[in-house]
């Protein structure tokens, strides 16, 4: 892969974090998918953090309309998308005034100079100049007047002045181009692809970008341009993916393995619209996408379609998912499959709609009246969505059962390198559909205590179902003491031996150890990085990340008892630990973050070396 | 896998469950009515879906030797929108009481209708709910004690008929158990109806809202206080069809002789005659029968249609493979790994 | 409690929040509108009460600076309901979306209708969801391409005002917020109906459905297509009301000239001129104004009522003592005790 | 109290039990009722147990129709409605089929004769006429041929047959009372208030309860007639409550005591609606009761009750209680007194809506979105449910948070001598309206970390709450990530404090020894039978029944150290049980069951004793 040459020595980098900051109409998440895209042509590992305001647009110049992407990009492997950013973009003083603290000391900092008149400080709350009082004395500054530039660059391209001003994004993305030594003709043909029902956009676009990148020479005080080498992954095809467009792969690949119409019934709420956005697309796959009037009507429509012999599948977030929580109830009493995704926000109630957190596991594990067992699958990183999609699809068709995929939002908009999968070594599931009247019964269990799926079509198996108890073996309404019991029994054991069917559990690093970390979901990636570290200190440590939060792999505890001590990082108040205690009596440190953001390396890092350290075991860390 | 053409009769509608409604309950009516009206439909007993909610009109399923899915309260229209989009093929009644459809699953209802889902939505209304002992419901008159209104309700009930006709309903219609031919006739117009066909039959519960329809039912009274709609006819009632409904000052109607009467016509688009006649009230005469029925495309035929145009635009295969290669790929060369 | 009667003017509803809208959004303009209406009410302050459910509309009751409740999706009509009936002597409104309002709140919005409970309800309606970024609404045209619906949607819209007429609403109204005046006009009307009072406000998302309201708000088509009611007035519009809505064959609506035009009547209880009006879709005239206002007893009003007649009823004292030891009691006496 | 002579002489007994079963159609549950308050009014102490069937009425004739009332009375204390009845009334074949097997050997069993034919055997599923084919030789049976002898004896009473033939259950209730030698006069009474609508109607009903008590001296076979003396209760007025009727005097008492209108926001469903019944006729109290379209616009609504500065309720069962999850978040965020009472059936699902289950402790502690603590309170008897609403609004109102109430179907319908409480002696409810605008700030907190409740109408006050995050001070919007952080906090710590307020856990019984049975809800009968019977054994035996499921009491584990092994009876697969482990790391040993049914006696008792024998203790104790 051909870099253009720059006149410039490059400095040979292993990784680079950049985050690219400004209002929430400054195209700041545009910017982050494109210098993103870029890399992972290029071939670099990454990964991606957006983050963004739960308001349309909230007022100019405010720290409430900041929107933010951060990228980790690297000649290695990569898990997080960084604790600092090297390179900080900051295209107004709201930006800078948000995302400054985290800036790395010594890291370049790029500033939209025009925009620090003092109402613009005002606005964003600065009480003196940062550009002047000193504030930014130990960063590497580049101060850009975009606005002038950028006007000069565009010049002549036919476009108004609003217009023209727009292109600032692709200005500053130019820089950054140049400063991390990035293919920009490739870039090109992307911005005159995006914007080809407009011409003179495209151009005006395409003239910032390359003026941004030209402007990168002419800065003497700069250490750049740096270049990162590729990654060297594993071999094969790659494909950049965020969460949410990974997991509505997962759901069509499962449904065409299957052999099933893929029926999404859904309602919009962030973080999880973008999967009905994705699946609306394919329309060509027979896949039905259904927005219901509400969340109870999505769920009831997808468990109708999956009794019509779809794969029916609903997806929402904490506030819509609980107002599925009865009609998952039925899921389960008429033993159909149905997939339910809950892409979790911050909570509680309508919380922090854009932010990210782990605080439904409980909702998921236990949020429902009666004995109401559901599997319940966590997705690790954006690509692992696919994968456990797929898993929930099979798990819902093979055992006739409602399944709960949790992703969150850090996952849903994040993004990494995808390794794409053999469509033909997918495994295999098989709705075996029942067509044989005789000795049919709507209730009569397989090995894995899976009931036949009879669907309306078939002759002489009509039979009715509904959410009464029904007797073990016809389905009839049953009011039946013992019956009952068995019946709560047998769905219980159902699936309980799910557990019984997943590999044995073979934690990450060292085999045992100082320190087992066991996490779920979303903090995978800084949990690797952490333990990578803390290991480079010289610890023992081990890492067990759980896709099946419920039912819990039966050798968990074993696992567990060859380390010293146990740690469960999440984003909540400690909800795995309450879990793995309540279910398998299993003792826990917990370190507990709920600020909407994903965990830091270096907080768990430190957490597991000082726990390494500690005679005692405190019952939860405090963040350092 | 389709069944072979046999004729079938009114007793192969029949399951093997014990019905189990109050002796005397009008639920056994509209039961014999549907099993009766099943083999003059010429469809499948295995194409043939019922869905509902909860509550005693909602146990009606598990009667029907059909596929049958006795939901959850209020939910039936969207699980059987869900049934219906993903499999047109089936032919889907949805059977709900007046609490299960007006009240908790209000939404649902007026939702179905606009989107014209090709269901058949028959709204047992006994003007109580039934199955939990005795409360108002939406359609219970104001004023009315109950168990849950021993001072009589505030709340003013709706209007089925106008509630679903706002709503855009493309088949509305209104029929009494106690009225078997009649009740049949329009259960037969709805099956016939190609969209959302929303039918309101009055339902005696003898234990808990007896007689609520004894004004309308009883023989010397009921010809003079019923208007029984036919679709071209003159709006006439009466024992001698001598008394009409005409057009009054200023856009309204007007009781009057037979004669000179409006003339009915189900398929207007225009709204105001359906709910003109929707709205009356006593002591107007209560309307029965068709009060709309036009056609329009239902949702699970556009969609798939759009499907299959969706295919045919389809640059490329539409396989798995294609799919997840689609956007921007690159490739990592063997040799280079380290993981 | 009560505050002093000092003349408050549109700055004192103006609260201290950031308004975090869209630049060019028009809900900055209904904002206004409401903001300045209120000091023409004569009500204090603290005697407001603004409840939303979840979208932009929805932030409606951070801005002004009365009591307020931002609920959850869809779910404001029932919030304000207890609100009302725990205290008659609150104004209460509902700010509400397309989505909010019609869509997962639709059955809350209908039973609040026909309960009529006396709240002023405003659905700001951009026929899209503004909040989450542009999904099809329930009022997003047939086949309007959008995030969730890329190929087009399939649904059938709702039109609001057939669908609150239908509920039974005791007022109902449209206007727009490009129009201030007749907006004001309207939101005026609305506070003073005693009941529940419905009003759809057309309101332009500028960054999803930018132009939704085009059609009817340029200067040089807005009069040929829009037809203002006024009570008691013939059904004129155009530039020089030149044009008129009058009776056809067979209770219809005719286009034609001014004169013989039907005369508006509001007070109807009747609903067909009503509906007749709301249900037109072009190439007829769209309508602004109030087409229904008719009074009924609210349902605050009569549960008070109801109250105080329980109280007069009452024989003996309603003390908590009393309540507790009614019903059949025994004695046990002091000294067999061994518990 | 007299009793009225009786020709034979008695034969004094310490206690009875007595079940009444027939059609749903035969008045079993009057004819239990009437039973129950004529033993209550005599002084007995007592425990009911009604269970009928989902439909209204069922098929004539069948089992799925037998709807059945059991009632224990006695001389002494009575804590369950007994295992089995001494005394089986069964009015049709069916009601024989259901209910013999329960019938203690020996038992009296009174049957109606006349429904013994073929076509009565063939629709209850008797193959063979138990009449004749040895089924019943282990018991005392009583054959009456009802019709007849009610025809008879009301002859002249002015009545149709068919209302004749509806007057056999006050024939049947007759003879009851001649076999336990209750007061006929009193009942007379009762009879002629019940029916003084129909004068004639008044007279059939006497005359057949008459009827049947003379009957009981014509039938030579038997021990009868029994005395049950009056039980030395502890001195007062007391009166007969079933759990749902003390719930709503619990709830009124609440709002009267704290000067507030009650707003009750209920969507009827089996076995909650009573409550709403039982409020409904309430309306002189300033009480509102609103009968919502759904369970969501339920809460909602008496949300913006309390928004407005009345004490909102809500109540359901768990499927209703599904759909409230997402508002319980939004009472959560905005800190309003909300109360919330889940009358728990059997699930999942629609389940077995009239049947009594324990299964929705799970989704009461953590069946929401987000980190969302609502302390959780459950009521162990009928007439606790008075004093359990009362505290759970207490807490309510105290605090600023809603509060979830668990009750059940058993304790909803069955019944018990209550004890009025002083209504001086309740505790104080303060609702502490703000009223001063000066620093005056919606979410500044007190002592127990309550914000203030500022309702519409207090000028000055004017505020904007909802579910969003909101800031530590001013309640407005804060997507500040510590701000979240310490809200999350402070919103667990606040109910985390109601535990610190909570009197120390005393155990019933023993105060350390071999088994501590921890219970909650309805079994706490059961419960102290079975530990007073192990007692009796020799066994040291303590109980600690729950009333504060959430927060838990903070000594819990110190208590159960002094025993050396924990029982946890529950009505569920184990939920309690998971809770204790997950949230304290306490073990115990679990007794489920999941029958739709109260435990018996002797199922705990036999489990006591055999964990008391036990080297090695298991994880789940079968009912043996
Ligand atoms: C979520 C939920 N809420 C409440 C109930 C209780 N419930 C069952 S049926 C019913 C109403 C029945 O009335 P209606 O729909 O008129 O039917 P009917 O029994 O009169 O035929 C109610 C409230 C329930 N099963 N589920
Ligand atoms: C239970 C629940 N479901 C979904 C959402 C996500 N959501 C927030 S606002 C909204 C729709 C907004 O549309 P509309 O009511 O038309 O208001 P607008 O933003 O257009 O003013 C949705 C789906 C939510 N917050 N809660
Ligand atoms: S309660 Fe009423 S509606 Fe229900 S079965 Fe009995 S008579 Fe019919
Ligand atoms: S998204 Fe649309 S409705 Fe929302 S604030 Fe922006 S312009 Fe207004
Ligand atoms: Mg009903
Ligand atoms: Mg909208």
């Amino acid at each position: 892969m051909t870099v253009s040459a720059a006149p410039r020595p490059h400095i040979d980098l292993q990784n680079a974090v950049v985050r690219f900051a400004g209002d929430s109409g400054d195209g700041m998440q545009l910017t982050g998918t494109e210098f993103t895209r870029e890399a992972a042509l290029y071939g670099n590992d990454l990964a991606t953090f957006p983050d963004y305001p739960a308001e349309i647009r909230a007022p100019a110049g405010t720290t409430a309309g900041v929107s933010g992407y951060q990228i980790q990009f690297a000649a290695h492997e990569v898990y997080s998308a960084g604790d600092q950013p090297d390179t900080l973009v900051a295209m107004n003083p709201a930006a800078l005034k948000v995302h400054l603290p985290d800036l790395k000391r010594g890291g370049l900092l790029i500033l939209n100079e025009a925009t620090f008149k003092q109402s613009d400080l005002d606005r964003a709350g600065w009480k003196t100049n940062p550009l002047t009082d000193g504030t930014l004395e130990n960063y590497q500054v580049i101060k850009v007047d975009f606005e002038h530039l950028v006007g000069k660059a565009v010049e002549g391209a036919g476009v108004s002045a609003k217009d023209a001003s727009r292109c600032k994004n692709f200005y500053a993305l130019g820089l950054v181009f140049w400063i991390y030594s990035r293919d920009i003709e490739r870039e090109e043909q992307a911005i005159r692809e995006r914007f080809k029902k407009s011409p003179p956009l495209a151009e005006a676009n395409v003239r910032a970008f390359k003026a941004g990148y030209n402007y990168g020479e002419t800065i003497e005080a700069l250490d750049a341009p740096y270049s990162i080498q590729p990654a060297r992954l594993k071999p094969g095809k790659y494909r950049n993916v965020t969460g949410n467009s990974a997991l509505a792969l997962g759901l069509i690949a499962a449904a065409q393995k299957a052999g099933l119409r893929l029926f999404y019934g859904s309602y919009p709420i962030t973080p999880a619209s973008d999967i009905l956005h994705e699946l609306s697309k394919y329309r060509r796959f027979q896949l039905t996408t259904f927005q219901a009037e509400d969340e109870i009507a999505a769920i009831s429509a997808a468990i109708g379609a999956s009794f019509a012999g779809a794969l029916g599948i609903t997806g929402s977030s904490g506030p819509g998912i609980a107002l599925k929580t009865e009609a998952m109830g039925l899921a389960l009493m008429t033993e159909l499959p149905l997939v339910i995704i809950n892409v979790q926000r911050g909570g509680p109630s309508t919380g922090l709609p854009t932010k990210t957190e782990q605080s439904d596991l409980f909702q998921a594990v236990y949020g429902r009246n009666g004995e109401c067992p559901i599997p319940v699958l966590a997705a690790r990183s954006p690509a692992d969505c696919f994968e456990t999609a797929y898993e929930a699809c099979r798990i819902a068709i093979d055992c006739r059962t409602p399944v709960i995929v949790l992703s969150d939002g850090s996952l849903a908009n994040g993004s990494e390198p995808w390794l794409l999968p053999d469509v033909n070594s997918l495994p295999k599931i098989e709705p075996d559909f029942a067509t044989d009247p005789a000795g049919f019964m709507p209730y009569k269990r397989d090995e894995k205590l899976a009931r036949p799926w009879a669907i309306p079509g078939t002759p002489g198996l009509e039979h009715r179902i509904g959410g009464l108890e029904k007797d073990a073996l016809t389905g009839n309404i049953s009011y039946d003491a013992h019956n009952h019991e068995k019946m709560v029994r047998t769905r219980a054991e159902k699936v309980r031996r799910i557990a019984d069917r997943l590999d044995p559990t073979e934690p990450f690093f060292d085999p045992e150890g100082e320190v087992l970390v066991i996490g779920w979901g979303g903090t995978y990636g800084s949990i690797t990085q952490a333990v990578i570290e803390a290991r480079q200190g010289g610890l023992k440590v081990g890492h067990v990340h759980l896709r099946h939060v419920f039912p819990l792999p039966n050798d968990l505890t074993d696992v567990a008892t060859r380390y010293r001590t146990v740690l469960v990082p999440e984003l909540n108040m400690g909800q795995l630990r309450l879990h793995i205690r309540g279910q398998l009596g299993l003792e826990s440190v917990g370190l507990n973050k709920i600020q909407g953001k994903p965990f830091h390396v270096a907080e768990i890092r430190s957490t597991i070396e000082s726990l390494a350290r500690r005679k005692h075991l405190p019952a939860e860390q405090e963040i350092a | 896998m389709s069944a072979p053409l046999v004729k079938l009769t009114k007793k192969d509608f029949v399951s093997d469950q014990e019905v189990r409604w109050c002796p005397g309950c009008a639920d056994f009516a509209i039961l014999a009515g549907v099993q009766k009206l099943m083999p003059e439909l010429g469809i499948a007993r295995e194409k043939t879906v019922f869905i509902s909610g909860i509550g005693c009109a909602s146990r009606f399923p598990y009667y029907m030797n059909t596929y049958g899915f006795h939901g959850i309260h209020g939910r039936a229209p969207a699980i059987a929108t869900g049934l219906k989009m993903a499999n047109p093929d089936l032919t889907v009644w949805v059977v709900t009481g007046d609490g299960d459809g007006l009240s908790i699953g209000g939404n649902h209802l007026i939702h179905a209708l606009r989107r014209n889902v090709d269901l058949k939505i028959l709204l047992f209304d006994n003007r109580i709910y039934g199955l939990t002992k005795g409360q108002a419901s939406p359609t219970s008159e104001l004023g009315k004690k109950t168990k849950s209104s021993p001072f009589g309700t505030v709340d003013r009930p709706f209007n089925p008929l106008t509630l679903a006709l706002g709503a855009g309903a493309t088949f509305v219609a209104r029929t009494t158990a106690n009225d078997m031919p009649h009740m049949s006739s329009v259960l037969k117009r709805a099956a016939a109806h190609k969209g959302a066909a929303f039918v309101e039959i009055w339902q005696n519960c003898v234990v808990f809202n007896d007689g609520a329809f004894d004004e309308w039912s009883e023989k010397d009274v009921r010809d003079e206080r019923l208007l029984k709609l036919e679709h071209g006819k003159p709006l006439m009632y009466g024992k001698s069809k001598d008394k009409g409904l005409r057009i009054g000052g200023g856009f309204t109607l007007e009781m009057g002789a037979a004669d000179g009467a409006v003339v009915h016509d189900e398929s207007r688009d225009n709204l105001s005659l359906a709910l003109a006649l929707a709205a009356l009230e006593p002591p107007w005469p209560q309307v029965m029968g068709v009060l709309r029925a036009v056609d329009l495309p239902t949702v699970d035929q556009l969609a798939r249609e759009q499907e299959r145009e969706a295919e045919k635009a389809t640059r490329g295969p539409a396989t798995l493979e294609a799919l997840l290669q689609s956007g921007d790929t690159w490739d990592v060369t063997a040799g280079a790994g380290d993981a």
